[in-house]
């Protein structure tokens, strides 16, 4: 009755063939993940290393001209005329300006639907909700950018009277179009993650649900709804298509929403088709797209690190 | 202080609402807008011909060959590989582990890099770098790949769309719940006899479900094609990998900004946009017919 | 076999009835999951009520402060009355009425605020002056023994605390909107013995000021900690009387099977 | 009776959690262990290191020693897949997987790549689990069909398709009604006499009922451990009277 010690049936003898390479390729799939953010930023900043190398670039433009003012004291972006002009702070300018304006509107909807959603909708209309934010984001952001240039852009000139057509106010509309979607996702699941133990809480204390919403659930998902405005600021700050439509590409120094403007990213789209293969404009282009990259990039970490705070403070690891 | 208190509750829940219907309304009027205006020219004519008198006149054909062609290329590359990082993340890795917390990293920020720098990136890493490479070794230095092409615009929206089908794949494993897999291990499953006997056929449905709209959110994309295949106008559809193509979002585009006459171009814009929304749309319902029909299935198994 | 509404209502009880529940049918969707309840719970004494997990006593307490209303498909039938004043009808303010009735949850929750502002958030959602707010803080934390170990750390996270102390902490945080009666849905669950046994004598201090009722499916807390017991079983009150009885001589068999422990 | 277990100075902690610490204890072939203590004692901790069913869990380590049938079963070389049809395992809430009764039994023979005898198995299995009757005609129904009570059942069925040298139970009859919880201590008794049984508890009656020998755990200790009727009748540490006895718990 007694049976052997069965050392053979216990321990491993050959593997598998088919088990072992299954989760190699399964490995591996998970290192093209990172290998193409790698990538991405490699094939992207070694188009734009010449800008700091190359001699014959510092001939056009160097990093120093494009933030000094020009001879006349101006900032102008010209980079096609017989003396290029590579000035990017009207681009910056142009670019902040819109995304302002694009957060104001998107940010408080958002975040206002968000709250509607995880603590006020009855279930219906939750489950009608989330479905058309989701097909907001899938409507191709060059459809909202002619829609804005074609429809919003009418409207608010017939409204308000705007010199410029197309501006940033109209760009920035359809921009908040693109953004109130993830803002509204990451506020939502950062809402909705708030144990229900918390509400049940305020609830047995006789708090009504707004009290609920304001004094427990949105203290508590503090972190994440933070979280959804540095991803929607991150979202704005690199869009094209939108901008590249409805923006009026002027490269203007203005600070006035109501002019016209040239972001960073639309002037990548505009200009990349024309250049010349290795010409200075080229690696211009390509240095704004790393700083584009950079700047997302770290928008994108600062995000998750508040994410993540919000899951610490959640499970209490997390010293008030 | 009762009443106060009740009627700030009040309007602020009122607020709330009241924002949930100005997104919907905006959807609204978006879908509707373009419905109305698009939908009066729509004509069999104008899906089946090619573009005539620059642009102004005929159909829009080769745009939406050229579409659903990238679309398809974008899948095949995308859906293995990420369904393939997903079971990764979801299944093989030790949970906690550095190496998956730098791939969920390094998906958020796949995810958050603006489109156009996938543009660059397929530029000067597939064309210039990989394509020009092919064309040295395989083709003694003739052009052939180290050109703007459909196979390299779909792989540039198969990195872009990579994150989206991850998550969504990750969701659809995370729903199959933990003591299922329990179960199978207990009963001395190995990793992969679990994923292949139980994990995978519980959340097929899923998986499927989320690719296709991730794939979905890849077919508007622009940004990333424009300087890796899309063309203003061919008078040919694209036959092989390293043939350039049309694209109904870079096509809308193309008519937007450049037409000579806006308002004789006008309409026909209106009836591509139109195109391009019931397009990627048409996948979102697919990929709810999917769902349904494999729950069916399920149900009556 | 349990017991009817008319026989109840023509019982001459000792106690002075706080709450009395007649006829209540609870279903969530087409589960029936309370059946005809009639109960009066004593004012000023620890009422506990025990049975197998999924007899319908969490889903009975959660009808005195009407926790569940918010569920999906959750329906009550019958009447209870607290005071005599009836809970259930439409016009009742939920906000008043769980302002009498406080619950402690079967793991502690407290908010991921500091202590201070855990205790005081029931007064200020009652529209509290500020200035009374020290004051009840010390009141409520001294009643739950906390004040000693806290008084120098209001200001620390409410989670960084052991699980007893924020045990009590949701205790205190209770008593603060000075509620009549208290409802503890398996209070000690998640607690070592130690904690258990203090947190009972707790109840016992408590009790002097309030009518508690505590759900557990821990016969031997029921019988060492509660005055009054009832048993539930699939959704009936197989029995109700004086703990005492329960343990000793219960009537029912099934109540006899579960107490000395043939299943559950 | 020979030592099928042998474990030696075990400890385990989840991340800082330590949740069991220097057990030592051997398991005699052919017994029913009954192991008990209150929640979060680590007795369902335990249970699991035995299969190394916690090795899913991320932040769990060991140390210590547990030897089956002589072999270390923490040794890196040990084939977790081989050590675990060897050690068989039924939770506490029932998992019918979704399929029908019969996909779910050969759950088990499929792992094993053996279908020869599955059919004759399967009727053996169902039979030793007390449930060949109540479902004979329909082994093509959905398990989910099923009452509590039977899913439970079938679980045990399934795990015995996997002919494991030891059961191990992690609170079986927490969810489920008299009939059904004297249904499974039924078959544990007869499944004795052909394999090892180790059953958690937080039903202390149930291990004075079934159980051969009972180790009581406390805070991931083990605080008495020796004949069941000992342990019931006259325990030896005063935490074990108070917990046995009902004061605590």
């Amino acid at each position: 009755m007694d049976r052997p010690p069965n050392e053979r049936l216990l321990l491993k003898g050959k593997r598998r063939i088919i088990e072992t390479l299954l989760e190699t390729a399964v490995r591996s799939s998970a290192f093209v993940v990172i290998g193409a953010l790698v990538l991405i930023f490699v094939f992207v900043a070694k188009e734009a290393l010449p800008l700091f190398t190359s001699a014959d670039v510092h001939k056009e433009v160097t990093l120093w001209t494009m933030v000094r003012p020009q001879e006349n004291g101006e900032f102008v972006w010209q980079p096609v005329s017989e003396k290029p002009k590579y000035s990017i702070l009207p681009l910056a300018v142009g670019t902040l300006k819109v995304t302002l304006v694009a957060l104001l509107i998107a940010i408080p909807l958002a975040i206002l639907a968000a709250i509607f959603t995880s603590e006020f909708a009855p279930q219906l209309l939750r489950e009608l909700i989330k479905p058309v934010v989701e097909l907001l984001a899938g409507i191709p952001s060059v459809v909202i950018g002619f829609f804005a240039l074609m429809v919003v852009a009418t409207w608010l000139q017939d409204a308000f009277g705007f010199v410029f057509r197309l501006n940033a106010i109209t760009a920035g509309i359809g921009l908040s179009l693109a953004v109130i979607p993830i803002v509204y996702t990451v506020a939502e699941d950062a809402l909705s993650a708030v144990p229900q133990a918390f509400r049940d809480a305020s609830t047995a204390l006789g708090a009504n649900q707004w009290q609920t919403a304001w004094r427990v659930v949105l203290p508590a998902a503090m972190p994440g709804v933070f979280a959804a405005c540095v991803l929607g600021f991150g979202r704005a700050f690199g869009e094209t298509m939108i901008v590249l439509l409805a923006s009026g590409n002027a490269a203007m120094m203005s600070f006035d929403p109501r002019e016209s403007f040239r972001s960073f990213s639309a002037t990548i789209a505009a200009e990349l088709g024309e250049v010349v293969y290795g010409s200075p404009h080229y690696h211009v282009l390509f240095f704004i797209g790393a700083f584009l990259f950079v700047i997302t990039f770290f928008l994108n970490l600062a995000g998750h690190w508040y994410v993540d705070r919000l899951r610490a403070r959640l499970e209490g690891k997390l010293k008030a | 202080m009762r009443r106060w208190i009740k009627f700030v509750g009040l309007a602020f829940t009122t607020l709330t609402g009241l924002a949930c219907l100005v997104i919907v309304a905006m959807l609204a009027i978006i879908l509707g807008n373009i419905a109305i205006n698009g939908w009066s020219i729509l004509s069999w004519e104008f899906i089946s011909g090619k573009p005539r008198a620059g642009m102004t006149e005929g159909g829009i054909f080769p745009a939406i060959f050229g579409t659903v062609v990238l679309v398809l290329l974008m899948t095949l590359a995308v859906i293995p590989l990420g369904v393939a990082a997903a079971i990764y993340l979801h299944e093989y890795a030790r949970q906690g582990s550095k190496l998956v917390h730098v791939v969920r990293l390094a998906l958020a920020n796949l995810a958050g890099v603006p489109a156009i720098v996938f543009g660059l990136f397929g530029l000067g890493f597939f064309i210039k770098f990989v394509g020009a490479g092919m064309d040295h070794a395989f083709f003694g230095g003739a052009l052939a790949f180290g050109q703007p092409g459909i196979l390299w615009a779909a792989l540039t929206l198969a990195v872009l769309t990579l994150p989206t089908v991850v998550v969504a794949t990750e969701e659809a494993l995370r729903a199959v719940p933990l003591s299922y897999r329990e179960v199978a291990y207990a009963a001395g499953a190995t990793r992969w006899q679990v994923v292949r006997h139980v994990v995978l056929p519980q959340s097929v449905a899923g998986i499927l479900t989320g690719t296709i709209l991730a794939v979905s959110r890849g077919a508007g994309e622009v940004a990333p094609i424009m300087f890796t295949g899309a063309a203003y106008y061919l008078p040919y559809l694209p036959k092989k990998l390293n043939d350039q193509f049309m694209e109904l979002g870079y096509h809308i585009y193309v008519m937007t900004t450049q037409s000579p006459d806006v308002e004789a171009t006008k309409p026909i814009l209106y009836a591509t946009v139109f195109v391009l929304l019931v397009l990627t749309f048409a996948l979102n319902f697919l990929a709810v017919l999917i769902r349904s029909r494999i729950r069916r299935r399920l149900r009556t198994a | 076999m349990s017991t009817s509404a008319d026989a109840l209502d023509s019982q001459k009880t000792a106690a002075e009835v706080k709450i009395r529940v007649r006829n209540l049918d609870a279903y969530y969707g087409s589960f029936h999951a309370l059946k005809n309840i009639n109960l009066d719970i004593p004012s000023r004494a620890i009422t506990s009520i025990v049975g197998p997990s999924g007899c319908g006593k969490s889903t009975l307490l959660r009808c005195f402060n009407r926790m569940s209303d918010g569920i999906r498909g959750f329906r009550v039938k019958g009447e209870i009355r607290l005071d005599g004043g009836d809970i259930l009808g439409r016009g009742v303010e939920l906000t008043q009425l769980r302002k009498r009735v406080g619950m402690v949850f079967q793991r502690p929750n407290p908010f991921p605020l500091s202590v201070f502002e855990n205790v005081v958030y029931g007064p200020r959602v009652h529209g509290e002056e500020n200035s009374r707010l020290a004051d009840l803080v010390e009141k409520s934390l001294r009643a739950t023994d906390l004040w000693d170990d806290l008084k120098d750390r209001l200001g620390q996270n409410a989670l960084s605390l052991s699980a007893e102390q924020q045990q009590r902490l949701c205790i205190s945080r209770l008593l603060a909107v000075e509620p009549e009666v208290l409802l503890m849905d398996e209070p000690c669950s998640a607690l070592d013995p130690f904690a258990t046994s203090r947190i009972e004598v707790l109840m016992q201090e408590l009790k002097q000021d309030y009518t508690i009722i505590i759900v557990t499916h821990n016969m031997q807390q029921a019988s060492r900690a509660s005055d009054y017991c009832g048993f539930m079983w699939l959704g009936e009150l197989v029995e109700f009387a004086d703990t005492p009885t329960i343990f000793t001589k219960p009537r029912n068999p099934r109540t006899e099977g579960y107490v000395t422990g043939r299943f559950g | 009776m020979s030592t099928i277990l042998e474990v030696r100075n075990f400890s385990a902690w989840y991340g800082h959690y330590s949740a069991l610490s220097d057990i030592t204890l051997e398991v005699l072939d052919h017994e029913i262990l009954g192991i008990i203590g209150p929640a979060g004692c680590g007795k369902t901790t335990f249970l699991r290191s035995l299969n190394r069913l916690n090795d899913l869990v991320p932040d769990f380590r060991v140390e210590g020693s547990i030897g089956f049938w002589g072999v270390d079963i923490y040794r890196q070389d040990v084939d977790l897949a081989a050590l675990r049809r060897k050690l068989g395992m039924v939770f506490a809430v029932p998992v019918p997987l979704p399929g029908t009764i019969l996909e779910n039994l050969r759950l088990g023979s499929r792992l094993n790549n053996r279908k020869a005898d599955a059919g004759a198995l399967v009727e053996k299995t169902l039979r030793a689990a007390y449930l060949w009757d109540e479902v004979k005609d329909r082994l093509h129904q959905s398990a989910f069909a099923l009452s509590g009570g039977q899913q439970q059942r079938l679980c045990l069925a399934r795990t015995l398709m996997l002919e494991p040298d030891v059961l191990l139970l992690d609170e079986p009859c927490s969810g489920l009604d008299p009939i059904s919880t004297a249904k499974i201590e039924e078959a544990l008794v007869e499944l004795k006499r052909e394999l090892t049984i180790i059953l958690v508890t937080n039903n202390v009656m149930q291990a004075s009922r079934v159980a051969d020998r009972t180790a009581f755990f406390l805070q991931g200790r083990v605080v008495e451990f020796g004949l069941t009727q000992q342990i019931f009748v006259n325990p030896k540490e005063k935490e074990t009277y108070e917990y046995v006895s009902g004061r605590f718990g």
